[in-house]
């Protein structure tokens, strides 16, 4: 059987506090920002009281320290993706990561740059921060945006994969996991499309770093994406992968200091990846934080990480179907599901049902969760999202289902 | 429980039969309002005589508390002056940024005071204004 | 008299560490990155273990109490600088700030942005983060970028101000004071030049808000940046101020969540400032630390913190020019002159120097400081920067002193 | 002092008179390297007769340890077969890396062995190693 996860609760010090009514705070609003162990807590603190000093650039002990446990933290990451330690950038999250990319992709002395007339491929399930900076990059150089659209299930559908995968595309940007459907993409058909006509794969990993193991040597994709605050790191930090042959042949985004190899008043010559990509000083405390978080996180295991949490969903989803009026938006198999459960009560807003279950301690997203262009196509103004981490358990989804059973009720529609 | 003083069972009355949901073949401007951190939307019709505020039509999608602002406003401020309707309104407002310290004044706000117990509730403050702003946007671009 | 500023000195945790030699770390390296109070540690920490959820998304409390810290250190930062609220705009950094504007002033889309053959002001002092961006947008736009020039004293040269700045001018960006120099630019002489020919005016100011009292709505300059990491605050945050009416004609430089007025396949449109500004879960814990370190600093008073380090300036200057062999890089003078001191020592490269006051438990920085134009303008190859925060003392500057005396004897180089 | 074991007298010898100093008039190749971080510059001409390293001189500035870096490696390698001068370089770049655990093979680095004690100043090996990277950079270059 699988690890007793019980005990790992008691390392986040929020999950100890009261909210409404009294309650223990029940946390299912993980997918939009996990909560942190007291030890990444501590290794940002302590960071500030012993090491704190500008790094790449002091000529005394404490800068030197700083240096270390900042590149420490830099390998630690790779490592946790499986990824060399010169292709790991760190940003402030992966909304800048994504950003940053789009700008080196569109920047005419990039070797790989887009042009007019190419094409960029999205999908209908993108979070915003993976399709409005393609949409503005498609606006500056004058390429055309095409999507992936999706299935009933909520599943990507690939039907179309020819037509849209064709000569034109540079790009195909493409969610792992989708924040509101739970969907993991078949990612394989799309990077062996997308490879095949010469274009890279950017890759929003936002959802699928933090709760499975993820190793960017077997994914086959370019450019990968996620950020701290998700992974039970600390907020201001993300991190920007990208295979070494391409990151050598872009432009950065981001212009500053640390970042050059020469500068005189009339042009900049650029240092190697990925101190390239980080001008100025660097976020070193999250930095420190979020290896803690791959460590703490690491010494558990993704895979049982994994498990627990397909657990919980399957728990969940099933309970959640047994509730009149109820629906479950997005697959309910649990094939190639993460655990991000979206629902809908009949004649309850989202708004209102996210009221309700605050009122009992648990907290849950509510709303469109930045994917719009998803909530159109479903035809649904918002749906309320339970999503979960390592720390959630069994009793706290009863709660949940228990609870949501009563909302009918309580705003009085009729069944 | 808490959660009482904010569905009041007027406030879900009106939710549940809105007021003056649906628009207006006629108008003297139309105005589109939403909140996009939840996605509440509202389309607003408003017929001035002059300084009178003649009629207020409106449509939307949006919680509860959101639909019977919008809902609560209509009732109100449709057959009032300007001047008064922008009393009202400034009234309202007091209301929501009250912190649950105002019971608010039944005679001018009417069905209005069921919303009290929003302003206790910060995120739900601006669902609750949501319909009010949508008219005064439009009272103001009308009138000048 | 001033302040007695020797209690603070307690409040920082790592001016107690022991370093090389055994010795306590005297820091003189604040123009690189501020250390930081006990208190700004644990604001960050608490929000972590007390408030940490994704700000203005949840339906449930700890979401509010989250955007209510979020939006109160907003607030809090908006008063230390004289500002409203919304035109305070929070990024990870100084170098994100300058970039972020720089992208917004370059997009075609902006009510108020660059043309081709447009030109661009800075100076020759300017840091990479302040120098590079505009050389950047210049090359995308085909606009032109000039330059101040700066007299030997290290003072800014506006003899050719007028014909520097003309009608083709649209941005002047400045440093407020010199990060290496030490040097404060005379603003009003500039601004009222910028704003005669309908160009905006850039601050950097980040050697400036962390020492002296700044106040934008005196300064009369439309957009200014600083770093939360050197005003006692923590890495990963910054500032970006924008005059409302500017900001309001601005598209947007980083594109995702939280900062959209509705959203599409096809197009985005976007909330109003700050929100226009900010994509993505923020940098919370950051902002909640950095509102810390304003208090913090506020309470002991601006006008203090610069009077004392006024002092050590003085005593540093008149200290080191009776030195032999030791060259103050610099206005010499303390008026407009902020702490920072640049000097170099015959025969002894800076890296040397530096290494030597290591030894000694002395943190300064050495080499070009992230001005390399600067370096070769002033022909040299670096300095060595002692640069100095509220928390250093009398006493720290006489062993800096006595230790640099020394130097020359060390490396054996002749009088 | 812990600082003796960086600057040895032999590297503060070398520093203040450096040896193959001053570029000459002919080359195989020129390279140069600087080290952006503390803007460390180095330029090197490399004369290579066959697989023998045949002359190497160079110019530059910088602190103390990469100049008397550079001046070591130009006296060790000259007049090494490209072989044995790759041999010297790798033995070099093992001692940088050691931590102070290592005291260097006298016999094949000689005057390198001065630098031992760089390697437990980790800002500090990048000084050292800007010549020798250097001169890797440019034989590569010749014998490909
Ligand atoms: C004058 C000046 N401008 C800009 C910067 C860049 O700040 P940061 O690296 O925090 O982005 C610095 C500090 O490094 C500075 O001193
Ligand atoms: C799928 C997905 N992509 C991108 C993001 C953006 O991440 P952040 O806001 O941390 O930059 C999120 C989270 O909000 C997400 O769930």
């Amino acid at each position: 059987m699988s690890v007793d996860f019980s005990r790992y609760k008691n390392d986040f010090p929020i999950l100890k506090r009261k909210v409404r009514g009294g309650n223990t705070l029940i946390y299912l609003d993980s997918g939009a920002t996990s909560q942190k162990p007291e030890i990444v807590i501590e290794a940002e603190a302590n960071f500030y009281r012993t090491k704190n000093a500008a790094v790449h650039r002091g000529a005394h002990l404490v800068a030197e320290e700083a240096s270390e446990v900042y590149e420490g933290a830099r390998e630690n990451v790779a490592r946790f993706i499986g990824a060399k330690s010169d292709e790991v950038i760190f940003t402030k999250s992966a909304t800048e990561s994504l950003n940053l990319i789009a700008y080196s992709l569109g920047n005419p002395e990039s070797k790989f740059h887009l042009n007019s007339g190419d094409e960029i491929v999205v999908s209908e399930m993108e979070h915003h921060a993976n399709l409005i900076p393609w949409q503005q990059l498609a606006k500056r150089v004058g390429a055309k945006l095409t999507w992936f659209k999706i299935t009933d299930e909520g599943r990507l559908d690939l039907s179309d994969i020819d037509k849209l995968i064709n000569k034109k595309t540079k790009i195909v940007a493409i969610t792992h996991q989708s924040n509101v459907l739970g969907t993991i993409v078949p990612l394989a058909q799309i990077t062996k499309a997308a490879h095949a006509v010469g274009a890279v794969v950017v890759l929003d990993a936002c959802q699928s770093v933090p709760h499975f193991a993820v190793d960017v040597k077997k994914l086959e994709v370019d450019f990968l994406a996620f950020s701290g605050h998700k992974v039970l790191g600390p907020t201001g930090i993300g991190v920007l992968w990208g295979k070494a042959e391409l990151l050598d042949q872009l432009e950065p985004g981001l212009f500053g200091g640390s970042m050059v190899d020469s500068v005189s008043m009339q042009g900049a010559t650029w240092a190697k990846a990925p101190r390239k990509f980080e001008a100025g000083v660097p976020n070193m405390a999250q930095a420190v934080g979020l290896s803690a978080a791959v460590d703490y996180i690491s010494e558990i295991g993704m895979d049982k990480v994994a498990q627990h949490e397909h657990d919980l969903t399957k728990q969940l989803i099933s309970g959640l179907q047994n509730i009149s009026g109820v629906q479950v938006i997005g697959p309910v198999d649990m094939k190639d599901r993460g655990g991000v459960v979206s629902f809908t009560v009949d004649g309850v807003h989202p708004h209102d049902v996210g009221q309700y279950l605050d009122q009992f301690g648990i907290a849950v997203r509510t709303g469109h969760h930045c994917a719009w262009p998803l909530m159109r196509r479903l035809n649904l103004v918002g749906t309320t999202r339970a999503s979960f981490h390592l720390y959630n358990d069994e009793s706290e989804v009863k709660v949940l289902l228990n609870t949501v059973s009563k909302i009918k009720d309580y705003f009085k529609v009729s069944k | 429980m808490e959660l009482d003083s904010l569905y009041q069972e007027v406030i879900l009355d009106h939710y549940r039969s809105p007021h003056h949901k649906g628009l207006s073949a006629d108008k003297d401007i139309q105005v589109h309002h939403n909140n996009p951190s939840c996605g509440d939307e509202i389309t607003l019709n408003l017929i001035m005589d002059g300084m009178l505020v003649k009629d207020i039509s409106w449509d939307g999608v949006g919680c509860s508390i959101s639909m019977a602002s919008a809902s609560v406003m209509s009732d109100l401020l449709i057959a009032k002056r300007y001047e008064e309707a922008t009393k009202i309104l400034g009234a309202f407002i007091e209301l929501m940024q009250s912190k649950g310290q105002s019971q608010g004044d039944e005679v001018m706000l009417e069905d209005g005071v069921a919303f009290a117990g929003v302003s206790k509730f910060p995120a739900r403050i601006k669902c609750a204004l949501l319909g009010w702003m949508a008219f005064k946007d439009a009272a103001t671009q009308v009138i000048k």
